[in-house]
């Protein structure tokens, strides 16, 4: 089916997300749009998929307008859409979650869950992904929980089809199936809009490139343009693509963990007696599939974790069982996996939130009080110094832009007197200028001693800024190994493969 | 309907008032359709004003902190007789009554003696108390004299003094007849200090519940005291699938509710209504006399109902003992002790 | 743009919407409704409806003097009273309503506070109770130099309502009960454990009576009026207000409500950021309970001082989430809306002596001001004011950046 | 290279390949403190007997005579059953495993029995009654806790449950005397139920008023209005409007002769019957059907449920309404189901309690149910007790059902999660 956006207008407010953007997407075709963060893509899908109602302009499917309601209609007619930010419901089965909607029933409107779990298996099986349709959905790793989305957006045989930021959780081999996923709907006909922020993937996978800037429409390109000129497209600015870092001046030992062992509120032992050390000076990355036991380690490091076993020692002083509020004093730095749920605080404004682990004493409350001018000062140096796109320093982060929310995030983190800095999937969901620049801020607080663990599933993010790279399976550690560690045995490594032996504690 | 020609007045009055005579009354949080003092003072004071041909003014407290707003108001409202319904008023009536020396107040069911010296505080106020267990008495005697499951049962809306002086009265009503007869009739939901309580002043759930568990001790009289909690335990009586035998309190609920006049053995009757209307009506004659009334057996303030057809369902010779009894109460030479005795 | 323009264009944009006036509206709508019921139970109504064919001018006239005399009753029993001859009793009801409104403001703030720490406190009855118990023994048992008797008596009382409230955040950072399950039942457990003492010679009961009743208050542990002895507003006013401002202050200034706000809007954010979630469940709790502890205490200490029952707390408990709610939990809000219900409160005592209105009325005309009050769109449609759509993110943000979500 | 998947040098203890759970000490810590109890009780007891009735009347068709149970010897048989399975809990605790409920439920039980035997010497426990009594009073509050957790299932805070109960009540009341037929006062009862559910709908989801203050006023909107009509309408022509006709009990052949279990249950009126279909519907509904599956999506992430085409508006209004028809019928108990004449705010609070009953049986239909009954049991003990006399003031006899509630909820229930979207309004784009 041949979709047609044209002139699409969406304001908020003030602002003008989409300014009459007009866009073809013809039926065997998979039609990259980049953009950089909060430039209008994920509010033009949503205006396609009747989320919200554009203030003018015009959908057409084979040439015919279309009136969508809500994403009913535009399902109907034959829409299906993967979200940036997952729409599944977390207590419910995966098989409830894909055949949430169209259910089949049996007599009396009772569910037939045989039929939407074979479903389930059979799109699973076509498209090679493994997944248990009976397991809870929030009990999922990310990774997981991103192939969910997808089967439903494929169980209902859509023929115009829109991925946004699919790959952002998604491991170097998840990525490549999903590309092949593509391949296999553009080849049966299907009209396909992808949206990310790797150029490698786009220039891999798609036929056309249209890029959006501040809500318009600034160009489009081929898909052999290089990652350079892209990225300068969809910025405006050259962009450097590669991190430039000196090689490490190692210090002391910063964080010493040992033995550690962490049992969730299952009572699953995630992370399975793991120790290693992170020099004064020094990136360690932990590389591996979402759900191996990274995303507990880290939280374990802030004392986040109720149940956990064995050391953690900062600069030599034992730390593990300390209070998230001393381990914050006494200098950990911490950029949460999910910053929307951990991170930020949406209903507070930019400068609230670069203040929120700072709310009990200095600099920002004395006697007990907020020192306003104090916070608005620094918020403001801080949201210049990070680029932060926002109407004001007293907007919601709410509001924010995905990748702008998290500048807010490493900006709060980084502007502390740091002894440690535990970054979980740093540049999540953020344009390759942002990426650039965050890179470059952890890499500057390595420089300056800070001990740094970085947590990615992104290789090209755990390549450009490990000085010793660390992947985790199955909660173990399968080995540390040295930061030029080619991709392709640290994939088989984050498959579980064991790259030297011994090298794990 | 037909416009009528001329304005009548509504009220035909038998007695002229004073001039400029307006008789108002304060409820406690129960209201004026309580079933119980507040409606029965309520209804007082409507004959009186009807009898005098003047209208009278009633409002209605929600809680303690109304008393004094309420009060006030009738106060600016003109009201020269002010008629308090409840032992909570009793402090704001004071209150009001000292500083409005022209105005007279009546207070129902209580003395009107903070100071706790025996006499009245203030000289513009009229008390009218009721001793319900010289009656109760003898609701209990004949209901002992009718039980034939030899358990008999009470329960009160909460445990307050012009509440549990019905049980009271009652327990030592029972305890004469097994003394008297060499019975050994029991009296459940009353130890003499404590015993079953609703929690509230509703015909509810609860009420209807606590009757039940009242009936399943095997009771065949029983004795609700609070307001409208009879209702409650009349519903777990037409339940219950066995005679259980109803007594009401304040009024006679034979008249007042003859929906429950096939289950009433008999009624304690507390002359709220009649104390109000004759102090109301002397007020209004200009002749407000603030002598504490205190309704006893002697002065037929507090009475028992008539048996009805419950007559002939009790043991033969049981109404001459009981007014027997009732003249031995009077006389002094049977006691009944109460709150208001000690 | 800057923040304070932006400020300045948001009153502009409320002045010429008519949002300012949806307030006004909502009230209107409200008394329109209670009009009707008024006209309803008004006596001469009835009789004159009977013949409405014949000659409907009677009830129109009838319908009018019921209403135009209760509603001139409301106002004089809650602001001025013309009928009163000379200033000094004219303006009686406006310090009745302050009186009025005193409970409500400090337990107002009490439910607000809680509220945007995400916190639903329901037990306001079990906190006034407990808290005017205390200050009322306080008040009755002890014989202490003026101010001094006061002052321990009012803190005696914060500090009983604290406890508990406090009980309910320590069950619930110890356990996980939830606080709207604990707060429920701790009302009726107070208002048996009050009833109890009350009964009890030796307890709460005043000597020598054998009513459920205190003793009056130590002429000491007063709260003095304000206004002189004609006027019944009295200094728990003072303190109501110094509570909104202190409250004001925690939740707009200090790095404790920064820390109450976190948890009240995100919790699991909160907790990662290095707030103490549970103990901050048990601060607001604390805090909450002592302000309805000040509520309690005004009661017993100022308003009916001649010795307590156990409905002291006169159900201001419920009305007080009534009036955070229409207050948008912000104190300010919650000020005016306890001034509001104050005067309902004061003008409903004068409207039911004066014109016989059931006092009902008043209940059903305050809850449809709140909800008028609360769906500005509908008071608009009703009234034809001008929609803000245009401008309506700037109305939802409004919206959303004044409440921290609460589940029960 | 060596696949590594896992290591059998692994030092965590996990039994049987399943997961340990990192404890929760509260159950055996809870069995203890009854053990003591138990014990103490078991030391202290008077000797006599306690007698426990199994019939209500002489009129049961089945008749079994009482059981005298001898006070003393049998705490103790009582304490030491309950001491096994304290220690029991507390080797589940060792080996990191839950308690399993039946245990929970049989010690509970045994502990109540204990209990009765203590408190009961020398009277007789009326089992028929005590239990009767106990379902009645959870009737309106499993109603209401159903209503509650429909309400907050699919997103809406339903505070309004008061209101709804009341509404029904006084509908019911007047439908009832005015057509003498109890039958057609269910349907009316539902529909004004519903009304008021409509209008919470109204309010929280057109006008986005938050859905507490809508629910909070509803509740003293409804008490003003039907107060004020009973005062100005129901008092002064009781007779043609306030005098309702009872509903009969119903006796289902076979199952109500039963002992004990007969005449509690089965021997019932409609509104009764009708609740137990309720639960059981409302329960398959939830989790089995398509209705109850989109339901919770709303309640949950009415976003993602929103972008598979589910209507998050109507499916909360239709279903808030239907929440508010529940409670209505509830409310019918009030009145016609137990034969009392509508009378202010005879609901007392119950609409609170409901609510309580949701979040204690963590928004699940039969858990609120059981949560219900709980404090029906607890309420009617309390009656049970202080008719055979206490030596506990009234006052703290009442408490009763309210601290026991509290101390389930914090001795063994602990943390609930509410439905995630619960509360929250939806607003598009
Ligand atoms: N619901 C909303 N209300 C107000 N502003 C919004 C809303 N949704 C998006 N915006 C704003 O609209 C702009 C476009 O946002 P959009 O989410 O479409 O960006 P994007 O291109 O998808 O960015 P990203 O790559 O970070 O996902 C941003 O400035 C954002 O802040
Ligand atoms: N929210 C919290 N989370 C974790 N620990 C806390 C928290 N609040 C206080 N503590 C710890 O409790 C102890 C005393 O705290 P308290 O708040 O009294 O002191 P404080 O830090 O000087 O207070 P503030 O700076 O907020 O005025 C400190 O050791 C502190 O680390
Ligand atoms: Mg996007
Ligand atoms: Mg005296």
């Amino acid at each position: 089916m041949k979709l047609e956006l044209r002139e699409i207008t969406k304001r908020f407010g003030a602002l003008v997300a989409n300014d009459r953007i007009s866009l073809a997407v013809e039926p065997g075709e998979i039609h990259a749009l980049l953009g950089e963060n909060g430039a209008g893509k994920s509010t033009l899908m949503n205006v396609l998929y009747g989320l919200y109602a554009s203030d003018s302009g015009e959908i057409l499917l084979d040439g015919v307008p279309q009136r969508f309601t809500g994403p009913g209609d535009a399902m109907a007619a034959g829409i299906g859409m993967v979200h940036q930010h997952f729409m599944l419901v977390p207590c419910f089965t995966v098989a409830e979650n894909v055949m949430l909607g169209h259910e089949a029933t049996r007599f009396g409107g009772f569910l037939n869950l045989d039929a939407a779990r074979d479903k389930v298996r059979e799109i699973a099986d076509r498209f090679g992904f493994d997944l248990d349709p009976d397991a809870l959905v929030e009990d999922l790793p990310v990774g997981v929980q991103q192939r969910v989305e997808i089967i439903k957006a494929l169980s209902r045989d859509a023929k115009v089809l829109v991925f946004d930021e699919p790959t952002a959780v998604l491991t170097p081999q998840e990525t490549d199936e999903l590309m092949g996923i593509m391949r296999q709907l553009r080849d049966s006909g299907a009209a396909i809009v992808f949206i990310t922020h790797k150029l490698r993937e786009v220039r891999e996978v798609a036929d056309r490139i249209t890029v959006i800037r501040l809500g318009k429409v600034v160009g489009e390109a081929s898909p052999t343009a290089t990652n350079a000129e892209l990225a300068s497209l969809m910025v405006g600015r050259a962009v450097e693509l590669i991190v430039h870092k000196n090689p490490p001046r190692l210090g002391e030992v910063g964080l010493a963990v040992s033995e550690l062992t962490v049992i969730d509120h299952h009572g699953t032992h995630v992370v399975k007696n793991v120790s290693f050390e992170v020099r004064r000076g020094e990136i360690l990355a932990i590389a591996g599939v979402q759900g191996n036991g990274q995303t507990e380690l880290t939280e374990a490091l802030l004392g986040l974790q109720k149940h956990v076993r064995g050391s953690i020692r900062l600069d030599g002083v034992e730390v593990s069982g300390q209070s998230v509020r001393h381990l914050l004093d006494a200098g950990v730095g911490f950029v949460p996996e999910d910053r929307n749920e951990d991170g930020l605080v949406g209903d507070f404004s930019v400068a609230e939130n670069l203040m929120l682990d700072r709310a009990h004493g200095e600099p920002f409350v004395k006697a007990g009080s907020v020192q306003q001018r104090k916070l608005m000062e620094f918020a403001r140096s801080k949201v210049a110094e990070f680029d932060v796109r926002t109407q004001g320093i007293d907007e919601h982060v709410k509001f924010l832009s995905g990748g702008n929310q998290q500048k807010v995030v490493i900006a709060r983190e980084l502007s502390r007197e740091l002894r440690l800095l535990v970054a979980a999937q740093p540049t999540r969901g953020v344009d390759v200028g942002s990426v650039e620049f965050i890179h470059e801020q952890i890499v500057a607080a390595r420089d300056a001693g800070v001990p740094v663990v970085v947590v990615s599933t992104e290789l090209d993010e755990v390549s450009a800024l490990a000085d010793r790279i660390m992947v985790m399976y199955g909660g173990h550690i399968v080995g540390i190994v040295p930061g030029a560690t080619s991709r392709s045995d640290l994939g088989l490594m984050m498959a579980g493969e064991r790259m030297t032996e011994g090298a794990a504690a | 309907g037909q416009a009528p020609t001329s304005a009548t007045n509504p009220a035909a009055a038998t007695s002229a008032a004073v001039a400029g005579f307006k008789p108002c009354m304060v409820s406690d949080s129960g209201g004026f359709d309580d079933k119980s003092f507040n409606q029965l003072g309520y209804e007082g004071l409507v004959a009186a004003a009807s009898q005098l041909g003047v209208k009278p003014v009633a409002v209605r407290s929600n809680a303690v902190t109304d008393f004094a707003p309420n009060l006030t108001n009738l106060v600016s409202q003109k009201c020269s007789l002010i008629v308090s319904v409840g032992y909570s008023l009793a402090d704001a009536t004071i209150a009001s009554a000292k500083a409005n020396s022209s105005v007279n107040y009546v207070s129902i069911d209580d003395t009107l003696d903070a100071d706790h010296d025996g006499k009245t505080d203030i000289p513009n106020a009229k008390p009218i108390i009721f001793d319900t267990s010289q009656a109760a008495f003898l609701a209990g005697y004949a209901a002992a004299a009718y039980s034939k499951t030899k358990v008999v049962g009470t329960f009160g809306g909460m445990n307050l003094p012009t509440v549990s002086i019905f049980m009271d009265g009652f327990k030592q009503g029972v305890d004469y007849y097994n003394t008297k007869k060499g019975a050994t009739v029991k009296v459940v939901g009353w130890n003499g200090k404590d015993g079953s309580f609703t929690g509230g002043f509703e015909a509810n759930l609860a009420a209807q519940n606590t009757a039940q568990s009242l009936i399943d001790q095997n009771v065949d009289v029983l004795l609700p005291v609070g307001g409208p909690i009879y209702k409650s335990a009349a519903a777990a009586i037409r339940a219950a699938g066995r005679p259980i035998a109803l007594i009401g309190v304040d009024a006679d609920i034979t008249k007042t509710d003859p929906s429950v006049a096939d289950i009433t053995l008999t009624s304690i009757q507390k002359g709220i209504d009649v104390g109000t209307k004759a102090a109301a009506l002397a007020a209004g004659a200009g002749s407000f006399d603030p002598t504490p009334f205190v309704g006893t057996l002697a002065n037929s303030g507090v009475s028992i109902a008539p048996f009805y057809d419950y007559e002939s369902k009790l043991p033969a010779g049981t109404i001459t003992d009981l007014d027997v009894l009732k003249s031995s109460i009077i006389s002094g030479s049977v006691k009944v002790t109460s709150y208001l005795s000690k | 743009m800057n923040e304070s323009s932006r400020r300045m264009q948001r009153v502009l944009r409320e002045i010429t919407t008519g949002s300012a006036l949806v307030p006004v509206f909502a009230i209107l709508l409200a008394m329109i409704v209670g009009a009707v019921m008024i006209a309803a139970t008004n006596v001469d109504v009835q009789e004159t409806s009977g013949y409405f064919f014949s000659r409907p001018g009677d009830c129109l006239l009838a319908i009018w003097q019921a209403v135009s005399g209760a509603y001139t009753s409301l106002f004089q029993g809650a602001i001025y009273n013309f009928d009163a001859g000379n200033f000094t009793d004219g303006i009686r009801p406006l310090t009745d309503t302050l009186t009025n409104a005193t409970p409500l403001i400090a337990g107002g703030l009490g439910v607000a506070l809680a509220f945007r720490v995400g916190l639903f406190n329901i037990g306001g009855q079990g906190q006034m109770l407990i808290a005017a118990s205390v200050a009322g023994w306080i008040g009755f048992s002890f014989n202490l130099p003026p101010v001094v008797h006061l002052l321990v008596a009012l803190l005696g009382g914060l500090a009983g309502g604290a406890v508990w409230g406090g009980l309910v955040g320590i069950l619930k950072a110890r356990t996980g009960a939830h606080e709207v399950i604990v707060t429920i039942m701790l009302n009726y457990v107070a208002f048996y454990l009050v009833s109890w003492m009350l009964r009890t010679p030796g307890l709460l009961q005043a000597p020598g009576s054998s009513n459920p009743q205190s003793p009056p208050e130590a002429a000491n542990a007063i709260l003095p009026k304000i206004f002189g002895p004609g006027y019944s507003t009295h200094f728990g006013l003072v303190f109501a207000l110094l509570a909104t401002a202190v409250v004001w202050w925690i939740l707009v200034r200090s790095g404790l409500g920064f820390q109450f706000r976190a948890v009240g809007f995100n919790p699991r954010a909160a907790r990662v950021a290095g707030i103490n979630v549970s103990r901050m469940y048990v601060y607001a709790l604390l805090i909450s309970a002592s302000l309805l502890g000040l509520a309690g205490v005004s009661q017993v200490l100022g308003t009916v001082n001649t010795g307590f029952t156990s409905t002291i707390d006169a159900g201001l408990g419920f009305d007080a989430i009534t009036v955070a709610l229409l207050g948008r939990s912000t104190p300010i809000g919650t000020l005016l809306a306890a001034l509001l219900f104050g005067a309902f409160r004061a003008g409903g005592y004068s409207m039911q002596a004066v014109n016989q209105v059931p006092i009902e009325i008043v209940l059903v005309v305050q809850s449809l001001i709140v909800l008028f009050i609360a769906a500005p769109p509908l008071v608009r449609s009703i009234f034809r004011l001008p929609d803000p759509r245009r401008i309506r993110d700037q109305g939802l943000r409004l919206r959303r950046t004044k409440k921290a979500g609460v589940s029960a | 290279m060596s696949v590594v998947t896992s290591r059998a040098s692994d030092p965590v203890v996990t039994i049987g390949g399943e997961t340990a759970n990192p404890v929760s000490r509260k159950v055996p810590i809870v069995f203890t403190a009854v053990t003591v109890i138990a014990v103490l009780a078991a030391i202290s007891a008077r000797s006599g007997d306690t007698a426990f009735r199994f019939t209500r009347s002489s009129a049961d068709p089945t008749q079994l005579p009482e059981m005298h149970l001898p006070v003393c010897p049998t705490l103790w048989v009582i304490a030491v059953l309950l001491a096994v399975g304290t220690l029991f809990a507390w080797r589940r605790l060792l080996v990191r495993r839950k308690v399993p409920m039946w245990l929970v439920a049989v010690y509970g039980t045994l502990a109540v029995i204990g209990f009765l035997v203590w408190a009961g010497v020398g009277h007789a426990i009326p089992l028929v009654g005590l239990l009767g009594g106990a379902l009645s009073l959870a009737v309106p509050l499993v109603y209401g806790a159903l209503a509650g957790v429909i309400g907050e299932r699919v997103g809406v805070v339903n505070i309004a449950i008061e209101a709804q109960l009341l509404s029904g009540a006084f509908t019911a009341a007047i439908v009832s005397s005015v057509t003498k037929q109890p039958l057609l006062a269910l349907p009316a009862a539902m529909v004004t139920g519903m009304l008021v559910g409509m209008v919470l709908a109204a309010f929280s989801l057109k006008y986005l008023v938050d859905q507490v203050i809508v629910g909070v006023v509803l509740n003293v909107l409804v008490i003003g209005l039907t107060s004020f009509l009973y005062s100005q309408v129901l008092v002064p022509h009781a007779d043609q409007l306030n005098t309702p006709v009872r509903l009969d009990a119903l006796p289902i052949p076979l199952l109500s002769d039963i002992p004990v279990i007969g005449p509690v249950f089965f021997r019932q009126t409609i509104v009764v019957y009708l609740m137990y279909v309720a639960v059981a519907v409302v329960a398959a509904g939830l989790f089995r059907t398509r209705w109850g599956l989109r339901l919770r999506a709303v309640g949950e992430h009415p976003k993602a449920a929103d972008t598979v085409g589910i209507k998050v508006i109507s499916t909360r209004l239709w279903n808030v309404a239907l929440a508010g028809a529940i409670a209505g019928l509830g409310g019918t108990f009030f009145t016609i189901g137990s034969g009392i004449a509508f009378n202010k705010q005879m609901t007392a609070g119950m609409g609170y309690i409901a609510l309580a009953a949701v979040i204690f049986g963590k928004w699940h239909p039969i858990k609120a149910t059981l949560a219900a009954l709980l404090f029906g049991f607890a309420s009617n003990l309390q009656n049970t007790l202080s008719v055979i006399g206490s030596p506990v003031p009234s006052e703290f006899m009442l408490m009763l059902p309210y601290v026991v509630t509290i101390l389930a909820v914090a001795g063994l229930v602990g943390k609930s999660r509410a439905p995630a979207a619960s509360g929250k309004p939806y607003v598009k784009g």
